[in-house]
């Protein structure tokens, strides 16, 4: 049950390690990773600054944990997302759930990365060669 | 009255927050109204009020007539890109 | 692209490392981990044992998976699998995908599990303190 | 033609392959009719075939009127439970 906003980098295999081992008796671990794609529309990123506001971030993580513990049985959660100035193939966000079964497990994360596209207050500006770009919203 | 500013809005007005007072409760739409008189900065910040979200202490409004008081925390900010 | 079905223990964290360094250049990454659980309608399992039809898994995965990058665009998986003996807590099956974007590796994760539910020739008997028992295939 | 046995099947039957031969053409169920003459733990192995899937050459088949050859291999076994 841990939510981590960093600017140093994301150690996925040691938290993907310890988390598996702390719930030995979930059937099932699911985990996301979020990264800086090498480009966009055939446009270099050089890199990618990620902005957040952390107090807000934080207040919205745990709200919407707080609704997706109501609809989904999960033992347990860990969510890392960097902000800060990262690099190409950088890892950007990494979501982790355990669960007795699969199905209430891909429903969370997926539920968890549709609040991280809809309220969780973070922003992405991609760094070309010659230019940058807020990202707009997705849908 | 703490007013804090993110993404390519505060890249537009310069900062990342002002601080304000005011004596009487007044709406959201308000303290826009008075920021705007500021400098064309914030003109510009705040021209496409549709695609600018605003939270009172990290809660979502859901209209720009919801009123603030002096002791709130304001954001203005584009929609979140994480994920 | 990688298919590998083991008797020994399937070390997830070196897997996920190296998988998502060789796939950097993927904006998701998502992995499944299925697990020995510690018990069964209250009854508490000593172990597991998993056979395979080892030739006929192999055909029918590969099968599976041509089916399946037919409809999704994916970059890369590896799917791992034990058989044997296993102790609660430890791992069965991992899977790993790495795509353009988010929905269609879990798509295509979720798929690839349904086929193991299905398709793919392994079988389960759980071992219980007085008795044992081979599972029924779920739906 | 070999035929394998997996899971409760080969532990009924107490083994995991027979290699037989065929001088004709015959059915899946054909097969299982002579495997069944051999022994009681046959013929309670295959007492209950909705649920024994089979396979030729690593192949589900969709139906015991399949044919087999002589050098197919053939397998019988409970739905799998893998995953």
């Amino acid at each position: 049950m841990k939510i981590i906003f960093q600017t140093k980098k994301l150690n996925i295999e040691e938290v993907l390690k310890s988390f598996s081992s702390q719930n030995s008796s979930s059937g099932a671990v699911i985990s996301f990773l979020g990264k800086v794609r090498p480009s966009r529309n055939k446009k270099k990123i050089k890199s990618m600054d990620i902005e957040i506001y952390e107090k807000m971030a934080l207040y919205q993580t745990k709200l919407a944990i707080k609704n997706l513990l109501k609809k989904f049985n999960i033992h347990d959660y860990f969510i890392m997302h960097r902000y800060g100035n990262l690099k190409p193939g950088e890892n950007i966000i990494f979501l982790i759930v355990a669960s007795e079964h699969r199905k209430e497990g891909f429903q969370f994360i997926q539920e968890i990365l549709f609040y991280f596209k809809k309220k969780i207050t973070f922003w992405k500006k991609e760094n070309y060669i010659q230019s940058s770009k807020w990202l707009d919203s997705q849908n | 009255m703490k007013i804090f500013y993110f993404a390519k809005i505060k890249e537009i007005i310069g900062k990342n927050e002002d601080i304000i007072n005011i004596d009487k409760q007044m709406t959201v739409g308000d303290i826009v109204k008075m920021l705007k008189l500021i400098d064309e900065s914030y003109e510009l910040a705040f021209k496409d009020l549709k695609n600018i979200k605003c939270s009172i202490n990290c809660n979502y409004i859901n209209s720009f007539q919801t009123k603030v008081k002096n002791n709130d925390e304001i954001a203005f900010f584009p929609p979140v890109t994480g994920g």
